[in-house]
């Protein structure tokens, strides 16, 4: 084990600042990443559905006539 | 009069929104010819700490020259340019809210970005400052300097370097004013009167080319 | 005049749509069953990386806990070389077989590329400040890094200014390819450049007892990588298929909910 | 619209002036309210160019333009608000929808149509389905017809100058535009128009004046 | 097809020619560009000459961009790039020759400017020399790849700077070489790798850079 | 050309689609030698997309385009030799005068017509006295004159392809474009082209495809 305590661990050796800055930037990119590939996932399926709501909706309203 | 400078301001940032990938490019431009400085003139950290406020001017000054020719370009293409000549409208005051327009979409980026590029050249977060604050102040006057030799060269086929010949050279007071405050600030002698000039500069330009440049498209047209 | 589009897209004649929309059609399932087990290995193998990187590798005797860095460090230069390189390939295969799945893969590959070789410029500046004293020097791997940066940046770039997606695609393909032939050419641009990088990446590997375990965690977090971006690629992938493929019926079912993918 | 018989618009021994050659001279025009004038003549004969003076896009060789009675010079402001202008090219933004080019032209031309008349005169003239596809992608006829859309949509002007307006038009928008066109004139507007093409207006008064009799 | 590739390049020279002013502009952007470095890097003679090869090549560089855009655009604009589509010629030919009148216009001029500003920098004959070979090596390279970025960006609107943020990125390795060339010679290295490394760029870019510009043309008109 | 009544161009089951919309499918056509082919439809009805798919400019979403019997792609050089294209746009540069654009344009096509022809194609439509002034100063039928005078020396093709070739020209123009229209195809050519004015071309076989029936 190479920490005394929880505190010399985030103090990192006296380059906190430096690893834990590289550490939570990419965790924080990476996180971004995966929220905004989701939400792109999301976001396509439901505009797709609507298209087609919005056309079965045409076809109704155009049947009777 | 406000009326129209508003809807006309919105009528191009919305254009450029529809583009947005123009934003990006600006500043993709700015931070590359920044970058390729270090890499023509070799790495030294003090040569380039000394010379990183004239660099960063250069490409701003660039990156002005590079995208200003095509300010009238599109309207003119297309013939909104006619129909802004018959507005009921100043046509100073529709020349101006373009320019706004163009500064908002590529000097203001450039002064948002200029901290990562001192980054890059090792300044001091003082002489960073001096230097965001410069090309604050410069900036527009680079646009509406911009504007006039767009307005100027409107239509003739190598505009871009007819372009760059006529607003260089006023452009190079600019340039002594702009990239010198970081030097005396780093000689240790006050850089108000860096400021103070730029200021007058901008006033001047502020007043007199929307005028120029409304003038420059009447002939244009013609 | 032309309110017959509506009805049109609706109904692809059956003959050609079937072969031409095969592989998405098919892909897009097989992609959702590999995307869970590749998450569960992306998480496991991180936090086994993440363990061995901070728990067990000892602290280093020149560098200090600085090196740590390299646990991310690594993987990323890795992986935004790699990425590029997939995506360049996918992009060639597009164009000589003209298939619309390969550049969809690129296309989902690149801002995950981009996302690479920046934590790899921005690891690389935080470890450079304490080991050179200078968070950027214009040396070649740096440099190289940041161009392939800006090619990614590129390719996005040009991809978002075409409105219509074939052009897009083959557009973006020929300038990720073109790229391509450039990163080798930075590459072996290392010897006429100050070496500042590689000198410091060879003290590292000094002493061997320490490199073993050093090794093993990089290695982790490198398959940790891998997985991420296979996973991530793929989830993309999907969405991707999802917008470009919207006026086909198995998009539409699956929107509807009724299929189940 | 002042709806007296007094001239609208009015040009004496106008003579114009391109390079060496000289298109046209003593040229005499009036224009009154409700009057529709065909400028006729063959390619090059000065149809674009008489136009343009009539507008104050050019200055004449020599001639004098009126506007209400007044030179047209002093009475700037008031010339450039009774015009609407319609050139060759069309002044559609690629980047716009039809809608948005409507208003980005009304903004520019100073006027405050509001959005839905904007959008009524879109539909008139036929653009109902394509009201969400940037202009880049219309066919030429769909991109004049944005153009055209101002003339329907337009209430302010007097006098239309219209330069060969019916260009890359079908039938179903020749005939639409013409009925626009009658129907300013009804409204004691005035028209000054070039076409190529045999169109039939209904007007109340008329003339044509052919550039070939003044070369 | 050499029939073809004179007569476009002879084309595109008379389209040129019509339009004197521009060569004289590009020269003059040239030497305003390099210029205004010690303008903005100031004015020590060590520093300069230590500095000259690279500002020569990223002004050569920026040249290039500055103008390469509207290669093909006048020929989109008009439709006449259609009718070189549909010709009977191979596509990447009529390219070349469109490439090598470029050059003729932007690239040779520059490489005859460059003595002169060697001189503003106080280059010695030698590295003078050695300046002017890297260019004239370099630069048909750099109007190549300009033409694939052009191509690609046909018709984009904010295309001025989505070109370069395409191309500088290919651009590095060029400018590495040839702005390091005089460095190494001063260093008392040879410089026999650094032109060979140029020349063989060049070779690479003349066989794909037309055929892949040629491509994006096929592509862009679609 | 070769005479026989084999077919030149032949399309089978076409279809195109552009953006998210489809603008005809399920269309066939066949040209023979001497045939001329008017391509109507509304604005927007894809005229222009369909000649340019016939002109391989772009590529159908589905379908097949035969050139003299064989699939087009396969006998691409034999297609582009075969071809005249003329679209919206002019082709004409502002820079030179109609003489260098012509012989530009026969430049770029890779045809070598001597220039004393092109001379007498541009004296033919009207030219004559507008040789030494650079484009840019030309009206706009006049730069369509120019674009059209390569018709007028063209022994080459067999296939021309015309989108609204009569826009901006005036009467005269437009009887000496279709003379030369009924000669090209006396002499065994074929022509497709749109229009949306009613001109009457002389042709022994005829057929209209209303692309409105397509849709
Ligand atoms: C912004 C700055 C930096 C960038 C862009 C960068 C880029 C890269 C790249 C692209 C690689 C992969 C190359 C290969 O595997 O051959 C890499 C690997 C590596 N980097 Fe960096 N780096 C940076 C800073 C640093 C610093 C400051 C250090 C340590 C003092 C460092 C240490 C390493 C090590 C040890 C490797 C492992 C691979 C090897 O030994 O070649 N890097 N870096
Ligand atoms: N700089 C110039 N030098 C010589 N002639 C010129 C110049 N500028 C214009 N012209 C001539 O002036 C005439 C332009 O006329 P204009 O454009 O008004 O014609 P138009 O009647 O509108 O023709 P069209 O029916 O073709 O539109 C043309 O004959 C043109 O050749
Ligand atoms: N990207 C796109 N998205 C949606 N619709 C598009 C797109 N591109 C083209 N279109 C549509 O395709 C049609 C283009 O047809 P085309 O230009 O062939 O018409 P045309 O028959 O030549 O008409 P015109 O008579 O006006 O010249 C138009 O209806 C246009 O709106
Ligand atoms: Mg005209
Ligand atoms: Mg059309």
């Amino acid at each position: 084990m190479n920490w005394e305590s929880a505190s010399d661990f985030w103090h990192m050796g006296g380059y906190g600042f430096y690893v834990w800055g590289s550490y939570a930037v990419t965790a924080v990119l990476l996180a971004f990443e995966v929220w905004a590939v989701a939400r792109r996932g999301r976001l396509a399926r439901v505009r797709v559905a609507r298209d087609v709501a919005v056309e079965r909706m045409d076809e109704r309203r155009r049947e009777p006539t | 009069m406000i009326g129209v400078f508003l809807s006309v301001m919105r009528r191009d940032l919305l254009l450029a929104w529809r583009r947005r990938s123009d934003m990006l490019t600006t500043l993709g431009f700015f931070l590359l010819v920044t970058s390729l400085f270090p890499l023509g003139v070799g790495p030294e950290p003090e040569q380039l700490s000394h010379i990183a406020s004239g660099v960063m001017w250069v490409a701003a000054l660039l990156a002005t020259l590079l995208s200003v020719q095509r300010l009238f370009e599109s309207d003119e293409a297309d013939g909104t340019l006619e129909q802004m000549l018959l507005s009921v409208e100043p046509l100073a005051v529709i020349v101006l809210a373009k320019v706004c327009a163009y500064w908002l979409l590529t000097g203001l980026p450039l002064v948002v970005m200029a901290p990562l590029i001192a980054l890059q050249f090792n300044l001091t977060p003082d002489e960073t400052l001096i230097a965001c604050a410069t090309l604050l102040i410069g900036s527009p006057t680079l646009s509406l300097l911009g504007a006039v030799g767009a307005s100027l060269t409107l239509g003739l086929r190598g505009g871009g370097a007819l372009i760059a010949l006529l607003v260089l050279p006023l452009y190079a007071p600019l340039l002594i004013f702009g990239a010198g405050a970081v030097d005396a600030w780093r000689a240790g002698l006050g850089v108000q009167s860096h400021f103070a000039l730029l200021g007058a500069c901008l006033l001047v330009a502020l007043a007199v080319c929307p005028l120029a440049s409304a003038a420059a498209l009447r002939i244009a047209q013609d | 005049m032309s309110d017959s589009q509506l009805s049109a897209t609706r109904a692809p004649s059956a003959g050609v749509s079937l072969f031409h929309y095969a592989s998405p059609q098919t892909f897009f399932p097989l992609a959702g069953k590999l995307l869970w087990p590749s998450w569960i290995a992306a998480v496991a193998l991180t936090l086994a990386g993440l363990y061995t990187g901070f728990f067990i590798a000892p602290t280093d005797a020149t560098q200090g806990d600085s090196y740590r860095i390299i646990f991310i460090h690594v993987p990323a230069a890795w992986m935004s070389m790699v990425v590029y390189l997939a995506m360049a390939f996918w992009c060639a295969v597009g164009l000589v077989f003209n298939t619309r799945l390969s550049f969809m893969m690129s296309s989902a590959l690149a801002p995950t590329g981009a996302l690479w070789a920046f934590v790899a410029l921005w690891t690389g500046a935080l470890w450079g400040k304490p080991t050179w004293g200078t968070y950027w020097a214009w040396d070649a791997r740096m440099t190289s890094e940041l161009i392939l940066f800006f090619l990614y940046c590129g390719y996005m770039a040009l991809q978002a200014a075409i409105d219509d997606p074939r052009r897009a695609d083959r557009a973006g393909a020929l300038i990720a390819i073109v790229g391509a032939v450039n990163v080798p050419i930075i590459y072996f641009s290392v010897k006429w450049w100050n070496t500042l990088h590689q000198g410091a990446s060879v003290s590292l590997t000094q002493s061997p007892s320490m490199a073993s375990t050093m090794l093993t965690g990089m290695l982790l977090m490198a398959l940790a990588a891998w997985a991420y971006t296979i996973a991530v690629a793929l989830m993309r992938v999907r969405a991707i298929m999802i917008e470009r493929e919207r006026q086909t019926d198995w998009v539409r079912q699956l929107a509807t909910g009724e299929t189940k993918a | 619209m002042s709806g007296s018989t007094a001239s609208l618009i009015e040009v004496r021994a106008l003579s114009c002036v391109r390079g060496s050659a000289r298109l046209f001279s003593g040229l005499d025009l009036i224009l009154g309210a409700g009057e529709l004038m065909h400028v006729a003549g063959a390619n090059g004969s000065g149809k674009t160019s008489l136009l343009r003076i009539l507008c104050g896009l050019s200055e004449p060789a020599s001639g004098e333009v009126r506007w209400r009675g007044a030179p047209a010079a002093s009475v700037r402001d008031d010339w450039r608000s009774g015009l609407l202008y319609l050139g060759h090219r069309n002044a559609v933004k690629d980047d716009f929808t039809p809608l948005e080019n409507l208003r980005a032209s009304a903004a520019i031309a100073g006027d405050t149509t509001p959005g839905d008349v904007l959008l009524r005169a879109l539909v008139d003239i036929g653009l109902g389905a394509r009201l969400d596809v940037p202009a880049r992608s219309l066919s030429q006829g769909q991109r004049r017809r944005v153009a055209l859309a101002r003339l329907l949509a337009d209430t302010r002007s007097a006098l239309w100058i219209l330069d060969e307006p019916f260009t890359a038009l079908d039938t179903g928008a020749v005939a639409v535009l013409s009925r626009a066109m009658a129907a300013h004139l009804a409204r004691g507007g005035a028209i000054v128009y070039t076409t190529h093409q045999p169109v039939d207006i209904n007007a109340a008064r008329r003339q044509t004046l052919n550039l070939d009799d003044f070369s």
